[in-house]
């Protein structure tokens, strides 16, 4: 019994990453229609940013409320110049050309920083894995019996944070005139554009959020896991999509319920069955949703517009 | 009005999340027949084209193509039993060229294996769905893909009868002299006519025109319609053209149908529409109708211009 | 139709001639050592200079073994020649990259041997890769030596294929003798690494070797290299409350599954092999590593003087302490110069049979002997990790 | 020509061209692997071409496809290394065998493209790149797991029967299969339904089934791909068929056109022979200090270059070198050109 609340208390840590991830994917998503497949690695460049942030802190204030303050900020700040570069110069050219080419784009900027940050020459951190300073100081929240079931501080954390955003943003997509106009640019940017809403400034708006959700995912991800590496994104990128098409994709509550199922699923498949599968479940469980409910748990498949 | 019944819509309804964009729509084609769809703005016209040729799924209704139930069936197997469509805004295969949108169309009715006879019976009997056809079918269609990279004789006649037709086409269309340009360099007018051409290269028994005339000049306008009442004797076919101007509907269909919000408002001949208080309210709006005192504006349809 | 199905079976029928012609031209894995030594007379040697060739993982996942290698195997060769060379003449060597694939291992050994025509061929670290390199290193009869490729398969390809470390089974078996002999445990959980066939082979051994002695496997896990979160795993090995875990992998993994483990609260001893050699495990694994065990080649704190040595100049020229990785490309290149010096001459079949006859080398990593399988028999070291450090515990023989 | 020669000409031609090939070159072991890895790339290239060229679909697991093909001709290959075929020839009967693995490997990769595909094609296009991904994961995943493919290690000792013709051959079928069908109703229905898939079907093209068709003769080739390469590659393991193999892939379709056979011919041999190329180079300029460390660099840079490559295509040129045009298009005038199909 211990262990089964083990279990569903990593599940629920490792979903809490895919579901803070899958926000952001959500969000780009739902403005534009593509899947920015550089979504994961622009949260590995918020680990870094993160990372080299702590080391200039230096080790007695990097875990003081300021520093780690400090550093989620920077972290996300950055992401959020990165975001906004990558909007403005590698998508925005391509809005009205074919969806194809767009994502041709998201995996080329996707290859180009995971793998342009495992160069070991100029800034370049090399592919060697760092171990991530303890951000947060690790300290047990909740102890049951012969520390046969532990919570940690950063888990609880972690999750407050995933749950505060989504309903911030939830609010923000359905409660503000920002969150409007982005519906209006989903729904049809040319439209949304006649109508007087600054479709561009929307846009990258919407990018810059949604990398400053990652650089804040990645940060948390990287105190989980204690170690990051220029190619962590690729995966948690490719799982965060996974857990926001289960959800449905576009959708906020979606991507972090997805989230959380898939954690719990991967955690549950390993620790009961064989660990072996582990990464043959995410995608197995995404070719059964796309059989059984394409549009995902939330999500309904538009017609498309003849 | 004696030629056998084509495509029948009998309270044919949709509803897009709680909104019904068309509702209790009736409709009947025969062969010879050549039809009108009106209707204001969003009133459910292309919505009502979109379901007749399978686009979207009636929720309600049944419908009908040459005898046969088609609710679910998709759109390809529809244009298979004989309904062809143009689009409101033109979707032609943009790069290729106009010979090879009209060939895209002229899709062979050579089966290698089993005829397609065989196989539509096998479904009848099975109630639509039966895997010994469906086996048949994916059957015939690896085989034909083999006999198109082998380049067998047969293969080769089959591509030079669809080339000769779809130039035939072209030149009903008055095209052939655009035969190798790309789809997306022709002139619009040039575009609908194409459009068309390639619907014709389907063989249908059954043409949907949606707004044919939509961004022509009077002229051209006017050469269309010649041109839609000559296809319907040359090819013996049944027509439905949805059409925003008025004037056109009315000078060259037989029967018309009017729309406002997914409502049947009035259906029958020409002149009987066209003094439809319910239509012109529709098209107009209360205030005109007010000021007016109910007076229905007299309209002629246009005298008809001479063939080219 | 016919005529579609006359097409077909002349086409096959074609193939099938043309095929047939290809006998009398042999596929490219067949013996090239004939047109290769015939135009320069002893291949490899040139007027003053012996040409060497070593393949190695300097990008992909696996550089930093390649790196580490590379710069060993450089350092033995500058030293030899600063010495004067071998029978009057310089070394030099010529590396490939093989970016950690096997396939791109095999094109590097086949440019070696047909294009720079070498003496002889060093490398590789990962197992797959020497077998690789030795499928066109035999059929050539080019000798090659491979560092530390611990898979039994790789010397089995054939008589020109040696190594300098010992291999799998018996680092499977020292781990099993030390957790059942020395720390008298009897409940050991298996963690391995399901990507890499080093992790399987140590974890296969020691599972069987362990059970042998009387212990007991209560729990088998995986995970695969890449891979962050070690949780769900460790979790269901808590279930079984083992007394040791035994995970054969990288240093990369160890170092995270060690903070996991210790943060879900397991107090198990940690133990794994050679692949934990790096002063990265400190890093990544910081205090929840300290009290661990690793089988490896050497002890970077043995006191030899031999061993002082090449740690010193090795430190002079590259910046840190050498990992076993690069103690056994010394070796490597080491046994190979000795070799060439005791051959009769430059003939790749006597320098072959020289290396075969290797005994009792002294070299970093123990006293290497080769045997008839052509692998070497030496002890292994059994290191423990505190304060970010390895200490020597003890030496187990075969 | 008569009609039924002129199905089989191009065969027949080929085969003679790659024999007096196989016996000028087919004894030079490098440069028959290196033709072979470029023959390879070739193959895939062309095949991915056909589904993300022509039917305007998107798939990113191309290496999966491969894997199964590699692993079901090499898995073949090693069970029956040993059984000769009686009544023929030795080497005879090895390359009877061996186009029989290929055939195998060929028609497993192709049956899971069909099983990839049936649900994946019926949805909008970038639901495809994400599902053939996790296709290509799940692959690694179950050859990790099972002790037949020899796991992490892989498979070794396959009896190593391809040849130079062997190689070329496959790339000349997959060129036929795809000009062919290009040319002819097929090819212009998988246009169709690339320029606009709402009309496609309502001009009677049974768009997911031509879709699911043409995935599944892509794979069928990726797997043949696969299988030349278990049959000259010394050993076949996991690591050879990964994410970044499947990019390299739709990095060569992309830049050399989507749409262009001849484009992703030129852009497979290009992408294949220029690292090679700069490697040795480096080399040959700099000696082992300073050159080994710039060959060094090039493979490090590779991965970055290709994703860069791919935005700044998207950016300035997303035709990519030809666009749909084939290189005969671009040719001056008085070249003659390959006659239409009709």
């Amino acid at each position: 019994m211990s262990d089964f609340a083990q279990h569903l208390i990593n599940g629920v840590a490792a979903g809490t990453i895919y579901a803070l991830v899958a926000l952001g994917y959500t969000m780009v998503y739902g403005v534009l229609k593509l899947i920015n497949f550089a979504h994961g690695d622009v949260m590995m460049v918020g680990t870094f940013l993160g990372y080299a942030v702590a080391q200039q802190l230096g080790y007695e204030h990097q875990s003081s409320l300021w520093g780690v303050l400090l550093i989620f900020l920077a972290a996300m700040a950055g992401c959020a110049v990165l975001g906004f570069v990558i909007e403005r110069f590698a998508y925005r050219p391509l809005r009205d050309k074919p969806r194809l080419t767009a994502l041709i784009t998201a995996i080329g900027i996707s290859f180009t920083l995971s793998y342009g940050f495992q160069l070991d020459f100029g800034p370049l951190p090399g592919a060697a894995p760092r171990a991530f300073p303890e951000v947060i100081a690790p300290r047990e929240w909740l102890v049951v019996g012969d520390r046969a079931v532990v919570i940690w501080n950063w888990q609880v954390i972690s999750l407050g944070i995933a749950i505060f955003l989504m309903v911030l943003l939830q609010g923000l997509v359905y409660r503000t005139r920002f969150g409007r106009a982005m519906r209006a640019v989903s729904f049809d940017h040319r439209t949304a554009a006649l109508m007087g809403i600054p479709v561009d400034r929307i846009i990258a708006l919407t990018f810059m959020l949604g990398s400053a959700l990652a650089a804040g995912a990645g940060i948390l991800y990287a105190i989980k896991d204690t170690a990051i590496q220029p190619l962590m994104g690729l995966y948690v990128g490719l799982k965060a999509f996974v857990a926001a098409v289960i959800g449905g994709i576009g959708n906020v509550p979606g991507a972090v319920v997805g989230g959380l199922l898939l954690g719990l699923v991967e955690e549950f498949v390993v620790g009961y069955s064989s660990s072996s599968w582990r990464d043959a479940v995410a995608f197995g469980f995404l070719i059964v949703v796309l059989l059984v409910r394409p549009g995902g748990l939330f999500g309904s498949v538009a017609a498309e517009k003849v | 009005m004696s030629g056998e019944v084509l495509l029948q819509a009998v309270q044919v309804g949709i509803e897009f999340g709680g909104l019904r964009a068309l509702h209790g729509f009736d409709l009947e084609i025969r062969q010879g027949d050549l039809k009108g769809l009106i209707g204001p703005n969003g009133a459910g016209k292309t919505t009502a084209f979109n379901l007749l040729t399978g686009v979207y799924v009636p929720t309600h209704g049944e419908i009908r193509v040459c005898g046969e139930r088609v609710n679910g069936r998709k759109p390809h197997q529809i244009n298979r039993l004989g309904l062809a469509r143009t689009f409101q805004n033109i979707r032609l295969f943009r790069a290729l060229t106009a010979l090879d949108n009209v060939r895209v169309a002229c899709l062979s009715d050579e089966r290698p294996l089993f005829t397609r006879e065989r196989i539509a019976e096998l479904r009848r009997r099975a109630a639509g769905r039966s895997p010994v056809a469906s086996a048949m079918d994916a059957l015939n269609n690896y085989v034909d893909w083999w006999r198109a990279i082998l380049l067998t004789p047969g293969f080769q006649e089959e591509e030079r009868e669809i080339t000769r037709r779809a130039e035939e086409l072209l030149r009903v269309m008055g095209l052939e002299h655009r035969r190798d340009e790309e789809a997306r360099n022709l002139p619009y007018g040039e575009q609908r006519r194409l459009e068309i051409a390639r619907a014709l290269g389907t063989r249908p028994r059954v043409l949907l025109l949606d707004e044919p005339a939509a961004g022509m000049n009077t002229r051209e306008k006017g050469d269309l319609m010649v041109l839609i009442r000559q296809l319907r004797d040359q090819f013996s076919l049944g027509l439905l053209v949805i059409e925003h101007d008025m004037k056109l509907v009315m000078g060259i269909c037989e029967a018309i149908t009017v729309l406002d919000h997914g409502v049947t408002i009035a259906c029958g001949a020409p002149e009987g529409v066209r003094q439809d208080p319910k239509v012109i309210e529709a098209y107009l709006g209360d205030s005109y109708l007010a000021a007016h005192g109910l007076q229905v504006p007299a309209r002629t349809p246009t005298s008809e211009t001479p063939a080219p | 139709m016919r005529s579609a199905l006359a097409a077909v079976l002349t086409s096959c029928a074609l193939a099938l001639v043309g095929c047939e012609k290809k006998t009398s031209a042999p596929p490219s894995s067949a013996p090239s050592g004939g047109t290769a030594a015939a135009p320069g007379g002893t291949p490899g040697v040139t007027g003053d200079t012996i040409l060497i060739g070593e393949v190695g993982s300097l990008t992909g996942s696996e550089a930093t073994f390649g790196i580490s290698t590379r710069n060993a195997i450089d350092l033995a060769i500058r030293e030899v020649n600063a010495a004067g060379g071998v029978k009057g003449k310089k070394i030099e060597l010529r590396v490939y990259d093989n970016q950690s694939k096997p396939e791109e291992a095999a094109n590097a050994a086949n440019r070696l041997i047909n294009q720079d025509n070498v003496l002889l061929i060093l490398g590789e670290v990962a197992s797959s890769n020497s077998i690789a390199m030795a499928t066109k290193a035999q059929p050539a009869k080019v000798p090659m030596i491979s560092n530390a490729s611990t898979n039994p398969r790789v010397t089995e390809i054939g008589d020109y294929i040696f190594r300098v470390c010992f291999i799998d089974p018996f680092q499977g078996y020292v781990m099993a003798k030390f957790a059942h002999d020395n720390l008298k445990m009897n409940k050991v959980a298996v963690l391995r690494d399901l990507g890499s066939d080093y992790s399987q082979g140590l974890a296969d051994v020691f599972e069987r070797k362990f059970t042998e002695m009387g212990g007991k496997i209560v729990a088998r896990e995986t995970y695969t290299k890449g891979s962050t979160d070690f949780r769900s795993q460790l979790t269901a090995i808590k279930r079984s409350s083992p007394e040791a875990i035994y995970i054969p992998g990288y240093y990369n993994d160890i170092g995270l599954i060690a903070r996991q483990a210790r943060e879900l609260g397991i107090t198990a001893t940690l133990m794994g092999g050679d692949g934990w050699d790096s002063e990265k495990l400190f890093e990544l694994g910081g205090s929840a590593i300290d009290g661990s065990y690793f089988s490896n080649h050497y002890s970077p704190d043995d006191p030899n003087p031999r061993i002082q040595k090449f740690i010193a100049a090795y430190k002079a020229a590259y910046g840190s302490v050498p990992d076993a990785l690069a103690a056994l490309g010394y070796d490597a290149a080491m046994v190979a110069v000795d070799a060439i010096k005791r051959a009769p001459s430059f003939d790749r079949a006597a320098i072959r049979d020289a290396i075969a006859q290797t005994r009792n080398f002294h070299g970093v990593t123990g006293s290497i002997t080769l045997d008839e399988k052509r692998n070497a028999t030496k002890p292994a070291v059994v290191l423990e990790v505190t304060k970010g450090k390895t200490k020597y515990v003890d030496t187990i023989a075969p | 020509m008569p009609a039924w020669l002129r199905g089989i000409m191009p065969v027949v031609i080929a085969i003679a061209v790659l024999v007096v090939l196989q016996l000028l070159l087919g004894d030079l072991p490098f440069f028959v692997y290196l033709a072979s890895i470029v023959g390879v790339n070739v193959i895939l290239a062309v095949s991915l071409n056909i589904v993300n060229g022509m039917t305007g679909q998107f798939s990113i697991g191309h290496a999966g496809f491969m894997a199964v093909g590699a692993y079901t001709a090499g898995k073949l290959s090693l069970l029956i290394k040993d059984v000769a075929i009686a009544g023929l020839p030795g080497a005879v009967s090895d390359q009877v065998q061996f186009v029989g693995t290929l055939l195998a490997g060929g028609i497993a990769a192709a049956v899971c493209g069909f099983i990839v595909g049936l649900p994946s094609l019926r949805l909008r296009g970038d639901y495809l790149a994400i599902v053939t991904l996790g296709f290509g994961e799940i692959i690694r995943v179950v050859v990790q797991n099972l002790d037949t493919f020899g796991r992490a290690l892989g498979l070794s000792g396959i009896p190593q029967t391809s040849s130079l013709f062997a190689v070329w051959f496959c790339v000349f079928l997959v060129v036929l299969v795809a000009r062919r069908i290009v040319g002819s109703t097929h090819g212009r229905s998988l246009w169709a339904i690339r320029e606009d898939e709402v009309a496609a079907e309502a001009m009677g093209v049974d768009t997911t089934s031509y879709k699911v068709r043409a995935f599944v003769i892509s794979s069928f080739f990726a797997g043949v791909a696969g299988g030349l390469f278990a049959h000259f590659v010394p050993i076949i393991n996991p690591g050879s068929f990964t994410f970044v193999k499947s990019i390299e892939v739709v990095v060569m379709v992309v830049l050399g056109g989507l749409g262009s056979t001849t484009g992703a011919i030129v852009a497979a041999i290009v992408l294949t022979l220029l690292p090679e190329a700069l490697r040795s180079l480096f080399i040959q300029l700099g000696g082992l200090g300073a050159g080994a460390s710039l060959a060094q660099k090039v493979d490090q840079i590779r991965m970055p270059i290709y994703g860069m490559l791919l935005v700044i295509l998207m950016l300035v040129r997303p035709q990519g070198l030809f666009g749909t045009r084939e290189i005969w298009d671009m040719m001056p005038r008085w070249i003659p050109r390959p006659r239409r199909v009709t």
